[in-house]
């Protein structure tokens, strides 16, 4: 069945040059150039509004819009719903979606707002005043220990140290491209924060940015050894994705290429097929031996994320995690994003992060628990302020990948499962990796993390804070407006005026 | 002396750089009026070579011009670095294309040589394709200098 | 009607004032009554208070709890709470000046206890964790009944009004002490309860504080973990049981806990010596939510010293002098002058450098 | 504290000025100018015809050129004689300048075969010099009706500079085709269509018998009736100073790569010069403005102590008339094989032999030539480069990665 396309190419002829830039930069060959008219011509079913030629387009001669070519209108069965049934009519298949859910579901980050300070406190100018960022995640101890001559015996067990609580969460190499890891690993080291290597193993050439680099061990095992085990500052157990709660991952054949498959140790080619469970994970006290025998194999000097998909009994799990010997906890919101994802799944499993996070600190804490654990926020996070109110609601840390994706030139259209990403971030096609060049993409990242410590720092000293530390799990700092009784108790904040 | 460089392995070969720099020399101030239905002559090439790797070629501003001193018109020379054509000079006899090793002096459409000059003598005064190349892989910047 | 004090989180500013004799000697409280009078305008009458110390040497092996009762019923449900735990050594009125400037007083009790030792076997805990564990009881649970001191051979004195009323009121010139501190409160708004004025105390810890802390939050939930009920919502409270954290569960001394609730800066702790920033990021690692933000000035008192502490951006004025066998410690110079007016050694310390005095070994 | 003397005051004198200069700041230079104009760009007196430049315009270096580079010149004045020995130069007016290097840079003069009658021809010029242009000037009007006798370089940029200031233009030359020494007989067809094209006459494969007056006979018998007569049939290089010192000369001055005579202390260097025509492997005189400039130049800074060559001498000639432009360079040796593209427009004749291109033809596209000139002045080996790339286009793609990457990633 066809459908008049999504979206429509609009050329504004007066302003065309025939550059063909338009033509040599879109992969999904929308753009043409008609040599008997002299015209650029365009297939607009082909388009997936990426915006890479409205953005690259010298005299702007060029925008997408969406198609106001609609079926009858029906509240209850939009365009997409229908047009889904219509596909999968056809193909009898799964439907894919990519990055996270799009949905007008509640976006509890924007219903919470932060404090400042009047009169009778100051606010604190970072411009004038030092203020501090610096994070340690990992286990605290329950009780400092001395030394026989009555010092502090400072032995911790191992810490992550980041300059501000911000990371780039895990993408996998094969899902995004060479260039977009060594964006994201140039970029932290340089940050003094880490990346993440997702579940795709750890090129040879990004060895040396270790220090900056957490290395992910999830249910396919890919690309682990000893030696990327060792590389890293931190092994994280990935347990589930917030963009895809209880199922595995897919890396279609056609990605694992040269170096992808090399890289996770699989033959060129093949598919590489995540399991849904760790199969060696079939409860917590197989979670707790696979966190000790990771640290056994790096000697106890790495700190052992466990990264859960936000869902709904999350608050017990992460008590339970505390509880494996886990130094970190990652929560990963039901917003995240993905290279690729079954539509059903990306958009109705798990909950919200702001709830998740807010349940999972609070009940740590009645436990008396929480210093055994750090906790990181993922899954949307999206802005400074989104990092406050998550430090504030109890997070050590937030995970971003989405906004350092768009910091290295996503747009968001959703289609890395077709491997044609025209940003040169989720493909592996040479041609449109080339398009990333790290000095440009990591330079981004630097500048975004840049932009997000400077406003944390000013919400800071709004709040008469001047480190980091006094924010997290801060919660009076933070109002709710327009929630209910219930959603403010689970946030464990008061509503704005109270 | 700062001069411009080419990163191949970024080079998307979009072509945006010809443009760029056609519209930089036309000393007009939109670039649709500028080059719209227009052929347009670059001072900038995109080449591609048989793997399909481009990258763009401008005046290497050499160290021992052979330009400069085969300009049978004075027009041609070497000012802060900067090979500059005196474009009341030039009489269009084309000898600085017959003579320059990277065919970085072409002619401008009306018959007479254009090259290079790192729009330092247009009104951008900072190479536009430098400015204007989308990945990087033009740059302006100080190298070492040949012995 | 207005929230009760607990029910809500009051900023207020503050005077503070502390006086120490490190040789031990004792001094009657009219100097430090004396001391808040320049520094009136910095309380509007919502609160004031005194703590002293070494003023029950016949009594110093017993707890001396001072108890607000909002009525006598109240007074004998706390009493039989007490009786489960406590021998009761002595139970008495303490005196008061009455006088028009000090209303709505509730009834104010001194009672000596000492731990039953089956009850601590029992518990298989420590005299001083009951006595923490039943003041907490008492005043999260017993409505109108409010313990507001309850360590040795000390004691607190605080009431709704100016704090030179209040000190007259309890006629602290009938108490020795070798060290006292005072305060005066200005709260934006307040229910008017006793128990709201300062000092804050838990065992021997007293704390007067001037300022309003931004980390409140973060200090609170975190050291609720560990047993403490932050009922009062006041910065004071919160600090006093990080102080009791701190020192007595942690064993931390007085220079690591200022280091921890008033941590160097990095940037400060990258210039120490290896062996200082091992520890000081050792402490601001493992204590990261006792970090303490925005502006406060305190006087902790405690068995045998006192410690004076700013936030380490100065945010709030605290000036210290030193005369003698004398400590002096004010939010103004004013105020020393007034105890001691031809004092020549004044200084302001700088934000998060821990003032300790303590008294000579024996004297107290 | 030297003395350099530089015989003549075109482009190789100025080459040779700026050489001295590279290595010498301090030392004297004298300049003996027989010609009253500062250096200019003997090329463009066609242009000057044209208008498309004018007197000012067409000086090769700026007004301050000889104060800056603190030059003495005598205006005026020309070298009557070089004593190798006592190392001086005597002028026209006897006067002797002693020097410790001389150059001599006299260029070439129009040769005038002997043609009967030629004395009767009231308005007749040579085409070489500003004052050959202004007198030319002078003498035409919008009717005349110009013979020019030679279909060479100079011949035919006077007939394009003439075009629109006259009548009627007729070549003449005794070669079968225009531009004989550059191009074969294609490519002059092509060349002379397009001339034609705009309006000037050919009577080629044949030279003039006899004039009388405004009436010229051809050998073959043609007739021409015209007022003004240009000479343009070829330059003879200026070697007889050199000769009369006893230097060795052949068609012209014969020097090596440093522009050394085969007298001590005495440089040659631009038209009056025979030397190594590296495509060809053989000496010859080139007379072209950029050899003679480098010339200058590498006669200048060995003058001056310094230590420089020019060795990889080609000819060279980019020339076009009414908008359609040639470029030749290098040459055909015996057994050389031809590449050739060819449509009406346009002709492109690439010419290798033994792995090297030594020549080639390109009339109609001149898009990045310089890199083929660039194959033949550096004996580039066709093995080592994609010729077949390259034939179509001129690009440094078809160069090798090494090779560009050394140019557009350093400094060249």
């Amino acid at each position: 069945m066809n459908f008049y396309p999504e979206f429509e190419v609009v050329r504004n002829d007066s302003r065309c040059i025939r550059c063909r830039v338009c033509e040599r930069q879109c992969a999904n060959e929308v753009h043409w150039f008609d040599a008997d008219g002299k015209v650029m011509l365009s297939d607009e079913s082909k388009c997936v509004n990426c915006q890479r030629c409205v953005t690259l387009c010298p005299t702007r001669a060029l925008k997408i819009v969406k198609s106001d070519c609609r079926l009858r209108e029906n509240a209850n069965y939009s365009d997409q719903t229908i047009k889904e049934i219509y596909r999968q009519a056809e193909t009898g298949g799964v439907l894919l979606s990519s990055m996270g859910n799009p949905n007008p579901l509640p976006v509890y980050w924007d219903k919470i707002l932060i404090n400042a300070s009047q009169v009778t406190n100051p606010p604190i100018d970072p411009l004038r005043e030092p203020m501090e960022t610096r994070v340690f995640l990992g286990k605290k101890p329950d009780h400092i220990t001395r030394n026989p001559d009555g010092s502090l015996d400072t032995t911790l067990s191992p810490q992550l140290s980041l300059s501000m609580p911000v990371m780039f969460s895990a993408m996998s190499y094969g899902s995004i491209s060479y260039n977009a890891h060594a964006s994201l690993a140039r970029a932290a080291t340089e940050l003094g924060i880490c990346y993440n290597t997702g579940e795709g193993g750890l090129h040879e050439d990004f060895y040396k940015y270790g220090k900056n680099t957490i290395v992910q061990v999830a249910s396919g095992r890919f690309g682990v050894h000893k030696d990327y085990l060792e590389a890293g500052a931190a092994i994280e157990i990935k347990m589930g994705q917030g963009a895809k709660p209880g199922i595995g991952g897919h890396l279609p054949g056609t990605k694992a290429v040269g170096d992808v498959a090399k890289t996770r140790m699989i033959p060129e080619g093949s598919d590489a097929i995540s399991p849904a469970p760790h199969h060696d994970i079939y409860s917590i006290e197989d979670l707790r031996q696979l966190v000790y025998s990771l640290k056994e194999a790096t000697e106890y000097r790495l700190p052992v994320i466990v990264k859960v998909a936000a869902v709904h009994n999350i608050a017990a799990i992460a008590s339970g995690i505390a509880r494996s010997g886990a130094d970190i906890i990652a929560i990963d919101g039901f917003r995240g994003g993905t290279g690729a994802a079954p539509t059903r799944i990306r958009d109705n499993v798990g909950i919200p992060i702001e709830l998740a996070l807010a349940a999972v600190d609070q009940r740590l804490r009645d436990e008396g628990i929480r210093n055994n654990v750090s906790i990181i926020c993922g899954g949307s996070v999206r802005s400074a302020a989104d990092v406050v109110k998550a430090i504030a609601l109890g997070a050590d840390a937030c995970y971003i990948a989405t906004a350092a994706c768009l910091a290295m030139g996503c747009h968001l259209c959703r289609s890395c499962h077709t491997g044609k990403c025209n940003w040169g971030i989720a493909t592996q096609r040479p041609d449109l990796v080339k398009r990333l060049n790290p000095d440009i993409g990591s330079q981004r990242l630097v500048n975004l993390m840049t932009a997000w410590r400077h406003e944390i720092k000013e919400l800071m000293g709004g709040m008469g804070i001047n480190s980091i530390e006094s924010l997290r799990g801060n919660r009076l700092m933070l109002r709710g407006v327009g929630l209910t009784e219930k959603e403010l108790q689970i946030l464990g904040i008061s509503h704005a005026g109270e | 002396m700062k001069r411009i460089y080419v990163k191949e392995e970024w080079c998307l070969g979009c072509h945006l750089c010809e443009y760029n720099c056609a519209f930089a020399n036309s000393g007009m101030t939109d670039m649709v009026k500028a080059l719209r239905g227009k052929e347009i002559y670059p001072r900038i090439q995109v080449e591609t070579d048989e793997n399909g790797v481009t990258y763009a070629v401008s005046c290497r501003h050499c160290t021992d011009p052979i330009c400069v001193k085969s300009c049978i018109a004075g027009a041609l020379s070497k000012k802060d670095g900067v090979i500059e054509i005196d474009h009341s000079k030039c009489v269009g006899c084309l000898t600085c294309v017959l003579v320059c090793p990277y065919g970085a002096v072409v002619e401008d459409g009306t018959g007479v040589a254009q090259k290079c000059e790192l729009c330092m003598t247009n009104s951008h005064g900072t190479p536009q394709c430098v400015k204007g190349c989308p990945n990087g892989a033009i740059v302006f910047e100080e190298r070492g200098e040949a012995e | 009607m207005s929230p009760l004090e607990g029910q809500v989180r009051i900023p207020s500013g503050c005077a503070v004032s502390a006086m120490i004799s490190k040789d031990g000697r004792r001094m009657n409280g009219e100097s430090i009554i004396e001391s808040m009078i320049p520094m009136h305008d910095r309380s509007n009458g919502l609160g004031g208070g005194f703590a002293a110390y070494g003023i029950y040497p016949e009594y110093r092996d017993f707890y001396a709890l001072h108890i607000f009762f909002n009525n006598r019923a109240c007074q004998s449900e706390c009493m039989t709470l007490l009786k489960e735990y406590f021998e009761i050594v002595q139970d008495e009125h303490i005196k008061v000046r009455k006088m028009p400037q000090i209303t709505d007083e509730p009834i104010i009790r001194r009672v000596f206890v000492s731990p039953m030792q089956s009850v601590l076997r029992h518990l298989q805990i420590d005299d001083k964790e009951l006595v923490v564990r039943i003041v907490n009881r008492i005043n999260s649970q017993l409505d109108g009944s409010y313990v507001f001191s309850c360590g040795k051979n000390m004691g607190a004195f605080k009431a709704v009004g100016f704090p030179e009323d209040v000190g007259r009121y309890y006629r602290l010139e009938e108490y020795d002490a070798y060290c006292w501190t005072a305060h005066g409160r200005y709260p934006t708004n307040t229910p008017g309860w006793w128990g709201g004025a300062h000092p804050f105390c838990m065992l021997d810890y007293s704390i007067v504080h001037n300022g309003e802390i931004s980390s409140y939050d973060a200090n609170r939930r975190f050291i609720e973990m560990y047993g403490y009920k932050c009922t009062l919502q006041t910065d004071t409270e919160v600090i006093t049981y990080i102080a009791d954290y701190l020192l007595r569960r942690q064993g931390l001394n007085l220079e690591e806990m200022a280091a921890v609730i008033a941590a160097p800066f990095w940037s400060t702790i990258e210039g120490e010596s290896e062996e200082k920033k091992k520890k000081l990021t050792y402490l601001r690692t493992v204590f990261p939510s006792l970090l303490v933000t925005g502006p406060f000035s305190i006087i902790l008192g405690f068995e045998g010293g006192l410690m004076a502490l700013n936030d380490r951006l100065k945010l709030r004025s605290m000036v210290v002098g030193e005369q003698d066998d004398m400590v002096y410690i004010a939010s103004e110079e004013a105020a020393i002058r007034v105890m001691a007016p031809d004092i020549k050694h004044i200084w302001a310390p700088a934000g998060g450098e821990p003032v300790i005095v303590k008294v000579k070994e024996g004297a107290f | 504290m030297k003395h350099y003397v530089i015989i003549g005051n075109g482009v190789a004198a100025a080459g040779c000025i700026e050489g001295i200069r590279s290595v010498d700041a301090e030392s004297a230079v004298t300049v003996i100018s027989a010609e009253n104009h500062p250096v200019y760009c003997r090329p463009l007196i066609s242009c000057y015809l044209e208008k498309k430049t004018d007197l000012e315009r067409m000086h090769y270096r700026s007004e301050s050129f000889y104060t800056d580079n603190n030059v003495k010149v005598l205006y005026g004045r020309s070298a009557a004689k070089i004593d190798a020995a006592a190392k001086t130069v005597t002028l026209d007016n006897g006067e002797t300048i002693a020097y410790d290097a001389v150059c001599n840079a006299s260029g070439s003069s129009p040769f005038v075969p002997p043609m009967a009658g030629l004395d009767t021809v009231e308005k007749k010029f040579s085409f070489m010099t500003i004052d050959d242009t202004l007198a030319l000037e002078q003498a035409i009007t919008p009717e005349s009706r110009v013979l020019i006798i030679g279909a060479g370089l100079i011949g035919l940029k006077c007939a394009e500079g003439l075009h629109d200031r006259v009548g009627s233009i007729t070549v003449c030359d005794l070669a079968p085709r225009v531009l004989s020494s550059i191009l074969d007989d294609t490519c002059a067809a092509m060349m002379q269509n397009h001339l034609e094209k705009n309006g000037i006459s050919f009577i080629l494969g044949t030279s003039a018998k006899e004039f009388q007056g405004g009436h010229a006979v051809m050998q073959n018998g043609a007739e021409v009736d015209f007022d003004v007569l240009v000479l343009a049939v070829g330059v003879r290089a200026n070697t007889q100073l050199v000769k009369a010192a006893g230097g060795e000369v052949n068609r012209g001055i014969v020097v090596n790569d440093k522009c050394q005579t085969s007298l001590k202390d005495i440089y040659a260097a631009g038209d009056c010069t025979e030397y190594h025509d590296i495509s060809s492997d053989m000496n010859k005189v080139m007379a072209l403005m950029p050899n003679a400039y480098m010339q200058g130049r590498t006669a200048g800074v060995n003058m001056a102590g310094g230590d420089t060559v020019f060795n990889n001498a080609i000819p060279m000639n980019s020339i076009g008339f009414f908008g359609f432009h040639c470029h030749t360079a290098g040459s055909q040796p015996e057994g050389c094989t031809m590449y050739e593209e060819a449509d009406e427009n346009h002709i492109k004749r690439l010419f290798v032999k033994d792995d090297r291109l030594t020549g080639f033809m390109l009339l109609g596209h001149m898009h990045r030539t310089g890199i083929y000139t660039a194959l033949i002045r550096n004996q580039t080996p066709l093995s080592s480069v994609d010729f077949a790339r390259l034939q179509i286009e001129p690009q440094l793609a078809a160069m090798g990665s090494d090779f560009r990457n050394k140019v557009l990633k350093g400094v060249v």
